[in-house]
């Protein structure tokens, strides 16, 4: 089976789209507090959910919106929950680290690494209520570190959890390097708990779903988790208004503020020996300038560029598209802030 | 009528509970010898083993109630909480607030708990404080074998986390497999109506926040739970000798309150003694000196609780552990 | 005389503390950039960032300090401490004991806490009164810059775990990192005298377990600690306006409470308010009506405090967390 | 370089008498709570603790006296605190499960898998304020599935800490088999963490000795965590008295008061189908069978008699170093018994 481009296409765009407009409400101050976005790891979410059928679980992190939205929850009621409306997916009391859908089986959490554990508990329900159902949990090469995940690996694999465990890797915990905090090789972590692990370009939503749709086969056949390893890049850095990217966009009006007191603090008296202290000032400097470098600048890395350039061998059509789906977000948009809060 | 021990009419309850409903599973570490009366009924789907993952179990019990189990996760004792808090503090009682209502997490958690047979400090505690301060978690500590039973099934029936703590002190199981199991040479202060006692013949649910009044009093009144409630019944026929006469409420449900008992008992007789297993500060013993206050009623108050981290050597500990004669001492203390 | 940020002074007092003791170290995830001003002038070495591995980190964090270092290690925020409470609950605070007074575990914890800025139910929490509830912590929750500065000082010569808790509205570095860094369109209740104010010279050590008497007043007692006392300083300049004078008592320490001040100034009122953003039941706010009944203290007690899980909805969340209209309303009723 | 057996056998021995003693003590109810010993795993416990330094550290477990009488703690002082007397090691505050000594870097813990964490902080330690000294933890292959010691295993290996860890591997977490519990393999599980892994016969002391001897060479030079994987075999089970055991010894006396209420409950109406309950009780059966066949009623199976055996070739010195450290330990018993606690 080769996928269809198109509807995974249109997945991703209404996602991107629709998180952008997100964006532009936050930055106006309509929706508060921390904003994860899951632009730039569309071909993962939309690669891996458009396998899954009714009555299948997802646990999702701190970016969970992409997910949820192509998952098929209603974009109005989603979004008047990041605003806090009374009549939002969660009445205003979740918000957009904390969403859930009953009716789709779909949990969030802003505790790094808590999907393994409820993965396993949606998955274990999964074996013993709903036969060829299967549960999915997706979370960030960070989260590899928090012992509840490892954890739960285990747990999936000793009980032949019907789990696709789906490691979404920027290469980043927010500031942290992923080499710098994770020894050894993710595979191989989850081949040590007797899981198998495939990776997959996640910039490529082709291979996302081939691969997602093999392991997920095997998944409801009965066989027991899955390690999914795919490697994406977050274009907006962590979350919303990420100083790296402030740097990376206005370096002028940025860098003065972190330089004024890194410089007065490297020269006080009292501390490391010069030589270490220009180590520090280096390793500071080195990690301004990576950001500078960011793959996140480059849109190359850009999974909807990608797959869009496929597509434009039917030039009507993609247009079609896209002008449909800027419609279906205008008419989001419109439905969202017509309705003045209950 | 019929007695049990109380590990026996937990069980029996939770039994009871399976038989009727299918979606009732139970799991912890070691459970399959534990619970293997309820293995060799119900199955190995059923009553399953872990590995020595708290965090990833008890997070996946509470998961598998939201998506249609009704998980019973049993820990091995509540001091390896501390491994897994939050998958309670973060998630088990904040699903159905953060879902707007529309999504809650009905997981019975199963905890052997307290002190009293030389464990140590790591494996004594009580923590019913540290878990009632979450807003969103049915804490639930029986004194009886009825109240066990009864209570396990109220919280099999409510639909939110409940978690239940049972005393170790009053499980023969427990002390069996952790100090004396293979010798008769050891004794415990074991209160003999907390381990035995008449039971139902069907179980029925008691309600969960209601607190049973187990002696009537005039002078001072005790409010207890668990193993406590016995002490203070002892301190309390102690006590009438001397010419006091005290009351013994027990709880029997920490988180929600029964205010209102509380305060007419306390009203009656101006005098309120906490006796409390579990560390005295910024816990139950606290909320209580709380709730009598909030609703205006003027009393004298005094506190027995466990101070420090509960030492090995037995005899501080029987010290450290509120016991008959400090619970006599403080009465008296309040009578002067 | 200097002015300092909330968490200028923090860092200051630890960087004076640091270039005396080259054994005190500081890590946390993502510390080489949110500390990055102590890095340059520390080293990489003493400066360090971890995986996403609490339990692992805060643990070594315990040894560490057992074996010689005196380490700072940073939680992202308090409510993570659901994952690695085991450090806390059964080894840094129970070490001490164990070992029979021969070994002690002098590390600090250094996390950010509170809310009021629309981050929702599992970022927002307080969560001292669960940490006070464990005995041989010692908790500390500054309000002004110039005590989170003496206090860290304070903590980083105590011989004994101690936790500083930081509360998010008094640092514009967390705010901006979580809200508002890159837009000016949100606007949040920052208390100014908590965020910035005078600052010694030279950082001489705070006293741990002295409470700060904010406010004289002859009719209420409000004590409170945190963000909240600014709340209650402002309610107090309202209420004056009514010819109700009200007292503000500032904590500083929740753990060992200063029992004496406490008493003294709520004797002095007969009403005590307790103004509390953590968790209303079993915490702060009922130990401290524990601490005036147990002295013999006749009074009127109310409690504002944080009821249900914090809603992400920023005009319910701010009427969940204590505000003034909350603390005026409750003590026109002690009034009543 | 090859070992000293004689000192290897002396320590092993001496560790193996105390806790028979102990054990008695613990019969005649003078110790109380949980008393986990460790005999059966000396052979691991000696191999690596003789090559331990002054400035050393050592996290450890539940079942921790072998490694502290080995390390050279005061056996009385050890003996004394599991009696609870106030001048025993601990002043009677801590017991078995929870020994301390400052003086020698020693720290136990009745919390699975926290030795991971320890051993990280003494390990930093080590590293930032006593170069070349390094921190050993002691672990069963239950606490292989604790997050924290994972999520330590991987703070070790990004830190480059000098750290040993020890898996004791009896195959059994109290009475789950460690291949209900664990998927995979736990070599891989370390190398997944970037951590060399080498598996060893944890009865032969010789082989233990020399593999954890070139691991801790290699520690000591800076190159990082090793992670030595050793089996062994517990003979009084998870602790004294433990139930499979006394079902081993005495199954006429013990048998009946498990089988009565078994039957009971297998007979009662309501529950699962018939097929299955018979399942279910084959497989409690079939742990009351394989706890019958315990590999810990092998001899063979004793790390004491396989060195024993190669130094019967010097049948006078053995003879002398038996009685001399029998007489050691009635001094130690006598010197405990004889203090009254104050
Ligand atoms: C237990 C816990 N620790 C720390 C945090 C703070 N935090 C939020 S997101 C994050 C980074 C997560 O990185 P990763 O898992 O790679 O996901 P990404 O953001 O890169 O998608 C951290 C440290 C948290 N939310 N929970
Ligand atoms: C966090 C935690 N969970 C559970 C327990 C109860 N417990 C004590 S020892 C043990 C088994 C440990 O097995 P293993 O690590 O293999 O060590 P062994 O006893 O076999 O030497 C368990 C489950 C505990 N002490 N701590
Ligand atoms: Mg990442
Ligand atoms: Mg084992």
């Amino acid at each position: 089976m080769s996928p269809d481009l198109w509807s995974l296409y249109s997945l991703m765009l209404k996602s991107r789209l629709f998180e952008e407009a997100s964006a532009k409400l936050w930055q106006e101050g309509l929706i508060s507090g921390e904003m994860h976005l899951g632009t730039g790891e569309e071909a993962i979410i939309a690669g891996v959910v458009s396998h899954l059928k009714d009555g299948d679980a997802m646990a999702l992190d701190h970016r969970g919106t992409a997910a949820m939205l192509m998952r098929g929850i209603e974009p109005v009621s989603l979004l008047r929950e990041f605003l806090g409306y009374t009549d939002g997916l969660c009445c205003g009391m979740g918000g957009h680290m904390h969403l859930f859908s009953k009716e789709h089986l779909v949990a969030s959490s802003g505790i790094v690494g808590s999907e393994g554990p409820t993965v396993a508990g949606f998955a274990l329900a999964a074996q013993m209520l709903r036969p060829e159902t299967i549960a999915v949990a997706f979370f960030g090469d960070g989260a590899m570190n928090q012992g509840m995940l490892m954890e739960s690996m285990n747990l999936a694999s000793v009980w032949k959890l019907p789990v696709l465990f789906v490691c979404k890797n920027d290469g980043w915990g927010i500031t942290t390097k992923s080499e710098d905090a994770s020894g050894g090789d993710f595979n191989d972590r989850a081949r040590g708990f007797g899981i198998p692990a495939v990776e997959v370009d996640g910039l490529d939503v082709s291979k996302v779903w081939e691969v997602s749709g093999s392991a997920i086969e095997n998944i409801r056949a009965g066989q027991g988790p899955t390690f999914l390893h795919a490697k994406c890049v977050h274009f907006e850095g962590h979350f919303l208004g990420f100083q790296p990217i402030r740097v990376v966009r206005n370096p002028l009006k940025e860098m003065p503020k972190i330089a004024v007191p890194l410089t007065k603090s490297f020269l006080r008296i009292g501390g490391a020996s010069l030589g270490e202290r220009i180590a520090g000032m280096k390793s500071v400097m080195s990690s301004v300038i990576t950001a500078l470098r960011d793959p996140r600048r480059d849109t190359n890395n850009d999974p909807i560029t990608r797959v869009r350039a496929i597509l434009q061998s039917d030039p009507i059509r993609l247009k079609e598209l896209e002008d449909q789906l800027e419609k279906d977000i205008n008419n989001i948009l419109r439905k969202v802030l017509g309705k003045v809060q209950p | 009528m019929k007695t049990m021990s109380f590990i026996q009419a937990a069980d029996d309850a939770l039994a009871q509970a399976m038989a009727e409903n299918p979606n009732i599973i139970v799991f912890g570490e070691d459970i399959p010898l534990l619970r293997r009366d309820l293995l060799v009924r119900f199955g190995q789907k059923r009553v399953r083993g872990t590995p020595i993952s708290e965090s990833a179990f008890l997070g996946a019990g509470v998961a598998a109630a939201m998506a249609g189990l009704r998980p019973v996760v049993e820990m091995y004792m509540v001091d390896f909480l501390g491994v897994c808090m939050d998958a309670l503090l973060n998630h088990a009682s904040k699903i159905e607030a953060f879902s707007g209502g529309k999504w809650t997490t009905p997981v019975v958690v199963r905890a052997p708990c307290g002190g009293g047979y030389g464990d140590g400090g790591q494996h004594e505690q009580s923590l019913w404080g540290m878990l009632a301060h979450i807003p969103g978690l049915t804490v639930i500590v029986p004194s009886t074998p009825a109240d066990a039973g009864g209570l396990m099934l109220a919280a099999l029936k409510h639909n939110g986390p409940v978690i239940i703590l049972e005393h170790k002190l009053l499980s023969k199981t427990w002390l069996e497999i952790l100090g004396s199991g293979a010798r008769e040479t050891v004794q415990f202060d074991i209160p003999d109506d907390g381990t035995k006692g008449e039971v139902p013949q069907k179980w029925d649910p008691i309600h969960i926040g209601e607190a049973a009044l187990r002696r009537e009093g005039r002078d001072v009144t005790i409010v207890s739970l668990g193993v406590s409630v016995h002490r203070a019944l002892d301190a309390a026929k102690k006590l009438e000798a001397e010419g006091i006469s005290v009351g013994v409420l027990d709880l029997r449900t920490v988180s929600p309150l029964d205010k209102k008992t509380i305060c007419k008992e306390v009203k009656k007789t101006g005098r309120l003694l906490v006796v409390d297993e579990d560390y005295e500060t910024f816990g139950l013993s606290g909320e209580l000196s709380a709730v009598v206050l909030e609703a205006g009623i003027t009393c004298k108050y005094a506190r027995v609780c466990t101070q420090t981290t509960i030492p090995y050597n037995r005899k501080l500990e029987d010290q450290v552990l509120p016991n008959v004669e400090r619970i006599c001492a403080s009465v008296r203390q309040l009578m002067k």
